[in-house]
Formats: structure tokens, C-alpha cells, sequence
């Protein structure tokens, strides 16, 4: 049977990783990941999760840690934060490229200098080239949910790619709320033990991170690329299976709430969509019509899905709690890279936002909102601005 | 069991696990590697990180390992075989050994964080740092095993600074310091006595560390079939030593009476081409201050 | 001798065959021997079959053949240690003529 | 909805209370609800926010509220004036104090008790948390007595369990003037 538990963003991930029963798990410590980490040895000091923990001296031998393990077909766990995933860098395309499918839990938290220990996404914004598959989760029962079906995930035959899951630090990390965990029976048959020939072994002895020069390295490269068309599919596919088992589903790559007739979206990554679907309830409830696109996993990219937006969207506005420094956020990049390859013209605007843990309230989204419905001066004025910032800006533009 | 019966040169298995490769001839580090892996037997998981070893012996589509084997990140030989460890604890394999081949950089500079933390879990593994005293992959750049006075693409004998000026970091006691259940030193100059250190390893319920002077022709300018008898001159004049570290004890398997001359050592090799008298006398001074730390401590 | 012997490997030609990058172990594609400047041969009226040389040899190119030690000729790289290892002086370095086979 | 904030420093367990009142809602009365410190490093002795927010329907909205409805005072040196700034004009304050008088510029219904000396009487120690959240139940019946006792029986020791479940009830009795109990 299933039951109910308050716990934290950290705790109810934690606990869905016991679940999933990994055979190995390899993780240093950093704030706000700690609880997790903290947890699990918990599990295993008591013999709740019968699981190999490796105490690694860092966060690059953590990754590199469960480099090996996975390459021994283990199912594998590791989970890290900002300055820890910088340090993971250099093993992060190695896992991705060996096409290993680890699962890492990411605490997302500003990155230094200026040094924060509070959320937002520029530490993982930064590896999504790492050939990794990146989700970012609303609240902690996705949390929960999301340890699950990464695993199935990473380790379905069709994908064999590592998965990023990705909590906003603290916000989500150190919040408490109802979480249902799931019977661990159903689990067990939702998530098999992970079985694969993609290993090392003693009857089939393999060599493993080979080297590939200029005459077929572009080829190696391009399947890894091509494999990724696959995984919107095999996504839809296990949340469909998930939400038939366990009576929860969050659609596949992206989320549309009440985006249909809507003449302003907003773009969301992340904990910040609750407060957003909140205002969009309250201004729908005066009329207005807005929706908001939660944009799950960043890799693979919801393009289908954000052209898939009704004609009535006239304009749309993108929450990005990163910054890609002299130029934009990388979110909205990715979004108007999407709208550019389905030849769709709709005036966006950029909107930085929770930079180093900075509180977004319901107010100032209620009044993005309202400037986006007027797609005209979306359109004609500035592309990139920056929400809540403490300063006087009428000094600003006459200083 | 097998290892009951000691191995010599003369029953050494003939099945070759490293072979084929594109290293250059005389090459003191895949002589370590398939001397090393003679006695593992096939078995075994290697993990090699960015050297000569996996750059000669990783390309697609040639794959010279005949064992499983990895080819890992610069910085974590060690995390990388205590990954492979756990997996294989968790899947209850059993007759298995997990390796590591680190050159001197990749043990001594850049690898040395996490062999540290691999020593302090006291993970089943077995780490060799083939020692040819430079980072001689990337066209021979000053390592921390470097000795003093070397020549290197980055210590060059120059007008004002004449090689390397610091000299050769002590690894063996910086192992020895974490209380390792085995460590030992060896050379390619004496192949029985590395055949019996791999085999002591093999059979240690903890994590081994070997430290194999393996000597690289290109790197020290010495002719290519000296590789095995430049490595001998150097345990002879006491630049380098044949010891172990067991179960808390120093033991030296080679004592030597008296030393050869340095000089006739360090001339040979046109690394050290550059060094004046004065410069030989400070190795000489090095080797005995080394050699009365030994006698007292050991 | 036991060792992988050398295949001729067939490369992708389309998305479908080009395989994931863990590759099965012990390929061999070509021969080395074009590092060779000179060859060792043996003189088997002095070599008292040691092993010295097949201890010593960075390629394993020496094994145990009908007529006594032998060496395999296509990965032989020429470095000579096993020549100047031997103390029966059993092994001499042949400079090789023009192409190797 | 309601928005109860704890005030306290580093070490007194406000933020243990904010999370035990979020569970007796969710898990035990159907509620749901969202617990959560202000964030930071973990120092003893520091100045820390708590807050737990409840309501019929799911918490999704994380931004950090203005204002309150209750307000609990694990530490009364931390009081200044600014905490009007966190009220609204129904709101409560409930304060561990013997010296009600000092905060007459506290415009709210202000409820006091002695909660370190009771912390004190039943624990041993002067931990007050527990004691608060029995204060608060007694003003607001926010959760019943009843679930709120069985959070802290699942978040103690036996032992521990026993003495802060006194404690609970004699804090609830001192602010309800003793006649429900």
C-alpha cells in the first residue's frame, strides 16, 4: 500500500532512489544535496537499501566512481550540486559518451563567484551539452516520481543515456510537503533489475571510453545525436506506464496548463511553475487569458511541444533562472531556436529571474503577464530583462 | 590455486593480455604492463587513465587489451577501479582482481587526491604507477616524480635554470602514510622480483600500491634496448631502491654495499647531458641523505 | 603463443552499424612491425631457453616455438632489449633490408 | 489558506515545529501543507524564519509570504518593532514571555506564556518549540490536540515522546485558561 509522508525535496528524492534499489552509489557532499546523500547512507547503514555506497574524497572521483560501476552493469546513483557538478565536468561526457546509464540527482545552486549556496540554474544550464539527459521537477512528489522513472529512463535499451534530475536548492531541497510514496512491490515491477550486455564482464571482456580519431570520430557523434530521437517517445511511453501503475503522470517533455485560447505563455523551468499556474488561475478568474508551458526536460528539447502552442499565443515570455553573461538566458535560446525551426513569428521576451536564490513573488509574474499582453511592445522593445532587481531603475536609465 | 605455485620467468602464462599496441619500441611501460598482467591473468579489470598506455592501446577499431579494461579520466585511476570494485561486490563476483596503470603524473601529481581516497576506503584494488619520470604522453613535460636536474620540455636546460630545481617527490612514503596493508617499489631492471610484488598484491585483501621505475627511452634519450638495463643502473647507484611495506613494516629487498657512481649513470642519459660536476655531486648528496633516512627508519 | 590474432574489420557505412564506443576486447587491425630497423634472431646452438628475453620483451613477441624460442616477426618492433638482455649472447640484432614483409 | 511564521534562532527547534504542524495537517487531517526554514548556511544561535502554510488544497506557490496570519516567538530578544511589518490586521502573535507588557507596540492579539519555564519544568532544558506549537493549537485549532501529540510520538524517542507530550498539553491548557482540558 501505498502511503503519505511530509518530507522535503531532498528526502522524498532520496526516498524514491531507495526504490529504484541502486547497486551502487557514489556522491560527495554539498549543500543543499546533503539530505540526500545523508539519507541514503541512512538506508544502507541500517540495511534498508542493500546498495555498494562508495565515500569518494570528491566530486570527480563520485562521477568517475560511477563511470566504473556502470561499466559493470551496476545500476548506479550519484547526486551533486553547482561547484560539485563543475568539478564532476570532465566525467560527465564520459558517462554520456560510453553511453552509461547513471542517475544523478542535482541540487541546483548558484555558481561562484559571486558564491551563493542558494538556488537557481546557472551550474546545470552549463552541461547541457554534456550529452546528458536533463529534467528539471516542479515539486517533491516529482521528485519522488522522477528518481523512479529515471532509472527506467536511462536504462531503457532505446536510450542508454545518463539522466540529470534536477531540484531547485532550498526552495524545493529544504521544503516540506505531502509526498505519496509508492509500494515498493509496484516499484519492483515498474523498474526491474537493470540487465544489460552494454558492460564489462568476464565472459565477454570489452574495452571501455574508447579512443576514436578524425576518420570516424564525427560518426560516433552523429549516432549519439540521432539516438536522442527516440527518447521523446520512450518518455511518453514510461510516463503513460507510471501514471497506469501509480496514478500519477507528467505528460512527457513539457506541460501546457491552461494554454489553450491563450493570448500570453510563460515559459517555465522548475519549483517556480506552482507560483505561476497560481496567477495564471487568478488572472483567468478576471478574464484574461495566459497559460504557462513547464518545460521539463531540457534535453531532449520540447520543440514539438512549444510549436504545438495554439494560434492564439501572441506572445511569450520565458523565466529563466540563469544567464548566459552579455547575451541571454539559455532557455530562451532553446525557445527561440524551437520557434525558428517551425517557422512561427511570435514576439518573445526573456526574463531573468532567481539569480543566487532572489524571491520571485506572484506579484511580479502577475505583471510579466501583463506586459506580455501587449505583443506590440514585446516585439519593438528590449528582448532581456532582469525581474525584481534591487535597484532604482529610473536612476539607472538616466545615470 | 594457481597462485600457490610461485611464477618465475620460466612458467610465466603464455596468453598475452597486452599486445599489438602502438607504443614505441623498448617501452619500460607496456614491459610493466605485460609483465603485470602475466600474473593477474585474464580475469581482470584494467583501468588505464589519459597516458601512453591508453592511447596506444584504445583505438578504434584496434582494442589491444585481451581483458576488460578502461580507459579513464586523467584525475581517477583509483575512483574509477573502486567503482568497478563496488559493482563487483554488489554483484557477488568472485576470482576477479581490479587494476590500475597511472604513469608518475597520473599518480603522483594529478591522480594522487583520489589513489588517497581509494587508500582510505582500503578498496580491493591494485594501483601501479609505472614511473618513466615525466608526463612523456603529451612529449615529455616536468612531473612531480621528476628528478632533480632532469631535462623536460618544460624544465629545459636553459641559460639560468638547468633542469628540474626541486627534487623527486617521495611517494613511496606518501602511499606508506595512509597505513596501505601493501605497497612496495620495482623496476623492469628486475622482472622476478616485480612478478613476485604483483603476486603479493593479488592476493592482498586490501588496496596495493606498486611503484614500477619503468623507463622510457624517448623521454630519457637513452638508446631503446637499454630500457631494461639503464632501469638496473639505477637501483645499482642507489637513485632508486627495491622495497615493501607490509602489514605496518619496511622491508628493502636490495641493499646494496656500495653504490656504482652516479656519474656514470646520469651520463648515459641525455636528459641529464646539461649537468656539471657540482650538480651530479647534489644527486649523489640526495641519494645518501635518502639512503640514511632508509637504514634509520627501516 | 596465445594472443588475439588480426581481423579485418568491417567500418559503419550507415547510421545503423555504427556501434555504441565499448568495443570487444583484443581487436588487432594491422601488424606493427614497421617500427623495425633490425630483427632478432635467434642462434639456438647457445640459447639455453632462460627466458630471460620473453620476460624482458615490452611486446611479447617471443614464444616457444617447435625449433625453440621464436619470434613473431609481424609485431616484433626491433628494440633489441631482448639481445642485449640475453647473458648467453643467443639473440643478435639483423639490420632489416629495404621493406619489411 | 493559512500562513503561521516561527521565529526563533539556531538550535531552538522553531523550524522543527513549523515541519511537525505541517504534518499533523497533511498526514493526519487531510489537509495539505508546505513547511520550510529561511534558508541558509546552519549556525546555532542565528536568527531563523520559520514557516508552515496550510490549506484544503495543494501548496504549490513557494514564494516566500509577506505577511502572516499567527505568529509564534520562540525568542522574544529577536522583537523589535519591525515585526509589525509581518502582520495583518487579524493577525495573532503568540510569545514566550513573562513580560507581556514590554510589547505594547504590538498592535495584534498577543497571547504569552511562559514557555521556557514550562520547557524547563517538563524537559529539563530549555527547549520550547513543542510547548509552542501546543500554544498555538490552543489559540488557533489549527490542527487538534490529538494529531498534533501523535507528530511529536512519531518525531521522538519514547522517552523524549512522553515528556514534550506533557509539555504540548500544559502549554495548550495555559493559553486556553485551562478549561478544555
Amino acid at each position: 500500500m501505498s502511503k503519505k509522508e511530509f518530507m522535503s525535496g531532498d528526502e522524498a528524492f532520496a526516498f524514491g532512489v531507495k526504490l529504484a534499489k541502486p547497486e551502487v552509489i557514489a556522491a560527495y557532499p554539498i549543500t543543499p544535496q546533503t539530505i540526500v546523500v545523508e539519507r541514503l547512507s541512512d538506508y544502507v547503514a541500517d540495511g534498508d537499501l542493500d546498495s555498494q555506497y562508495i565515500h569518494v574524497e570528491s566530486e570527480h572521483s563520485a562521477i568517475m566512481a560511477a563511470l566504473g560501476s556502470s561499466a559493470m552493469g551496476a545500476r548506479t546513483f550519484t547526486a551533486t550540486s553547482s561547484q560539485g557538478l563543475l568539478y564532476m565536468a570532465e566525467g560527465l561526457p564520459y558517462v554520456s559518451g560510453s553511453r552509461f546509464p547513471v542517475v544523478m540527482m542535482n541540487a541546483n545552486r548558484a555558481t561562484a563567484v559571486p558564491w551563493s549556496i542558494y538556488n537557481d540554474h546557472n551550474d546545470s544550464m552549463m552541461f547541457l551539452n554534456s550529452g546528458w539527459i536533463q529534467v528539471y521537477v516542479e515539486d517533491a512528489q516529482e521528485a519522488l516520481d522522477m528518481a523512479i522513472q529515471a532509472f527506467r529512463l536511462a536504462e531503457d535499451p532505446r536510450v542508454m543515456t545518463p539522466v540529470m534530475v534536477n531540484l531547485d536548492g532550498f526552495v524545493l531541497t529544504h521544503t516540506y510537503e505531502l509526498v505519496e510514496i509508492p509500494d515498493q512491490e509496484l516499484v519492483d515491477r515498474f523498474l526491474p533489475p537493470y540487465q544489460t550486455e552494454h558492460k564489462m564482464s568476464l565472459d565477454a571482456p570489452k574495452s571501455v571510453c574508447i579512443g576514436v580519431g578524425p576518420e570516424y570520430h564525427m560518426e560516433f557523434r552523429y549516432r549519439q545525436h540521432h539516438d536522442f530521437d527516440h527518447f521523446p517517445d520512450v518518455i511518453r511511453e514510461i510516463d503513460s506506464e507510471y501514471r497506469e501503475k501509480f496514478g500519477r503522470g507528467y505528460g512527457v517533455l513539457s506541460e501546457q496548463y491552461r494554454c489553450e485560447d491563450a493570448e500570453a505563455v510563460l515559459m517555465t523551468v522548475g519549483s517556480i511553475t506552482g507560483s505561476v499556474r497560481e496567477v495564471v488561475d487568478d488572472l483567468r478568474a478576471e478574464g484574461i487569458r495566459v497559460g504557462v508551458m513547464k518545460l521539463r526536460y531540457l534535453r531532449p528539447f520540447p520543440t514539438e511541444d512549444i510549436l504545438s502552442l495554439p494560434e492564439s499565443v501572441k506572445a511569450i515570455g520565458v523565466l529563466d533562472k540563469n544567464l548566459s553573461y552579455g547575451y541571454e538566458g539559455t532557455v530562451y535560446t532553446n525557445v527561440n531556436s524551437a520557434l525558428s525551426r517551425g517557422n512561427r513569428r511570435i514576439p518573445t521576451k526573456d526574463y531573468i529571474c532567481g539569480l543566487g536564490g532572489r524571491n520571485i513573488s506572484k506579484e511580479n509574474i502577475r505583471q510579466i503577464y501583463l506586459e506580455l499582453l501587449n505583443p506590440a511592445a514585446i516585439q519593438e522593445g528590449e528582448k532581456v530583462s532582469f525581474v525584481n532587481l534591487h535597484l532604482d531603475q529610473e536612476v539607472d536609465k538616466n545615470g | 590455486m594457481a597462485e600457490n605455485k610461485k611464477m618465475t620467468l620460466n612458467n610465466l602464462p603464455e596468453e598475452e593480455l597486452f599486445f599489438g599496441h602502438k607504443a614505441c619500441p623498448g617501452c619500460g611501460g607496456s614491459l610493466t604492463l605485460r609483465l603485470v598482467m602475466k600474473v593477474l591473468g585474464p580475469n581482470t579489470f584494467v583501468v588505464v587513465p589519459a597516458n601512453c598506455m591508453s592511447a596506444v592501446s584504445f583505438y578504434y577499431p584496434a582494442m589491444n587489451f585481451g581483458c576488460n579494461a578502461l580507459a579513464s579520466a586523467f584525475p581517477c585511476t583509483a575512483a574509477t577501479m573502486s567503482g568497478i570494485e563496488a559493482a563487483a561486490r554488489a554483484k557477488k563476483l568472485e576470482d576477479y582482481t581490479v587494476v590500475g596503470f597511472a604513469g608518475d603524473g597520473g599518480t603522483a601529481d594529478i591522480g594522487l587526491q583520489a589513489l588517497s581516497g581509494a587508500i582510505d576506503r582500503n578498496d580491493r584494488i591494485i594501483y601501479i604507477c609505472y614511473d618513466n619520470e615525466a608526463y612523456m604522453n603529451t612529449g615529455v613535460q616536468e612531473s612531480g616524480l621528476t628528478p632533480f636536474g632532469a631535462k623536460t620540455t618544460t624544465s629545459p636546460a636553459g641559460k639560468v635554470q638547468h633542469g628540474k630545481l626541486t627534487h623527486k617527490k617521495n611517494l613511496f612514503d606518501i602511499i606508506t602514510a595512509h597505513g596501505i596493508p601493501y605497497a612496495a617499489t620495482a623496476s623492469v631492471g628486475y622482472p622476478q622480483d616485480l612478478i613476485n610484488k604483483v603476486a603479493k598484491a593479488k592476493a592482498c585483501q586490501g588496496t596495493s600500491f606498486l611503484h614500477i621505475m619503468a623507463p622510457c627511452p624517448t623521454g630519457w634519450s637513452v638508446p631503446i634496448d637499454s630500457t631494461v638495463s639503464v632501469a638496473k643502473e639505477a637501483v645499482e647507484c642507489g637513485l632508486w631502491y627495491l622495497a615493501e611495506y607490509e602489514n605496518g613494516e619496511y622491508k628493502l629487498n636490495k641493499d646494496p654495499k656500495e653504490f656504482t657512481p652516479v656519474g656514470d649513470y646520469i651520463r648515459k642519459q641525455g636528459r641529464f647531458k646539461h649537468l656539471n660536476e657540482d650538480e651530479i655531486r647534489e644527486i649523489e648528496r640526495q641519494r645518501d641523505a635518502t639512503w640514511v633516512r632508509i637504514h634509520e627508519k627501516w | 603463443m596465445n594472443r588475439p590474432s588480426t581481423v579485418r574489420y568491417q567500418y559503419p557505412k550507415a547510421l545503423s552499424e555504427i556501434p555504441l564506443p565499448i568495443a570487444q576486447a583484443g581487436v588487432l587491425i594491422d601488424i606493427n612491425s614497421g617500427f623495425r630497423t633490425s630483427r632478432p634472431v635467434f642462434d639456438h646452438e647457445k640459447c639455453v631457453g632462460c627466458m630471460s628475453c620473453y620476460a624482458v620483451c615490452p611486446e611479447g613477441t617471443i614464444y616457444r616455438g617447435e625449433s625453440g624460442l621464436q619470434v613473431d616477426y609481424d609485431f616484433c618492433k626491433g628494440c633489441g632489449i631482448c639481445a642485449k638482455e640475453c647473458r648467453f649472447k643467443a639473440i643478435s640484432m639483423v639490420p632489416e633490408e629495404g621493406e619489411n614483409e | 489558506m493559512l500562513d503561521i511564521r516561527w521565529y526563533g534562532r539556531g538550535g531552538q527547534g522553531a523550524f522543527t515545529a513549523a515541519r511537525l504542524l505541517g504534518r499533523a495537517a497533511s498526514v493526519y487531517e487531510g489537509k495539505y501543507a508546505m513547511a520550510y526554514p529561511s534558508f541558509g548556511p546552519e549556525r546555532r544561535g542565528a536568527p531563523v524564519w520559520s514557516f508552515t502554510r496550510i490549506d484544503d488544497r495543494k501548496v504549490i506557490d513557494r514564494a516566500q509570504p509577506e505577511k502572516c496570519d499567527c505568529l509564534i516567538v520562540l525568542d522574544e530578544t529577536l522583537v523589535t518593532e519591525k515585526v509589525n511589518e509581518v502582520l495583518k490586521p487579524e493577525s495573532v502573535v503568540i510569545m514566550n514571555t513573562v513580560k507581556p507588557e514590554k510589547y505594547g507596540f504590538i498592535q495584534n492579539r498577543l497571547v504569552t506564556l511562559d514557555a521556557t519555564g514550562m520547557a524547563l519544568q517538563f524537559l529539563g532544558r530549555p527547549i520550547t518549540n513543542v510547548a509552542m506549537l501546543g500554544a498555538l493549537l490552543g489559540v488557533t485549532d489549527i490542527v487538534t490536540l490529538d494529531h498534533a501529540d501523535q507528530v511529536v510520538k512519531d518525531n521522538f524517542p519514547t522517552k523524549l515522546y512522553e515528556k514534550n507530550s506533557a509539555l504540548l498539553k500544559a502549554a495548550y491548557a495555559s493559553v486556553r485558561g485551562g478549561s478544555e482540558e
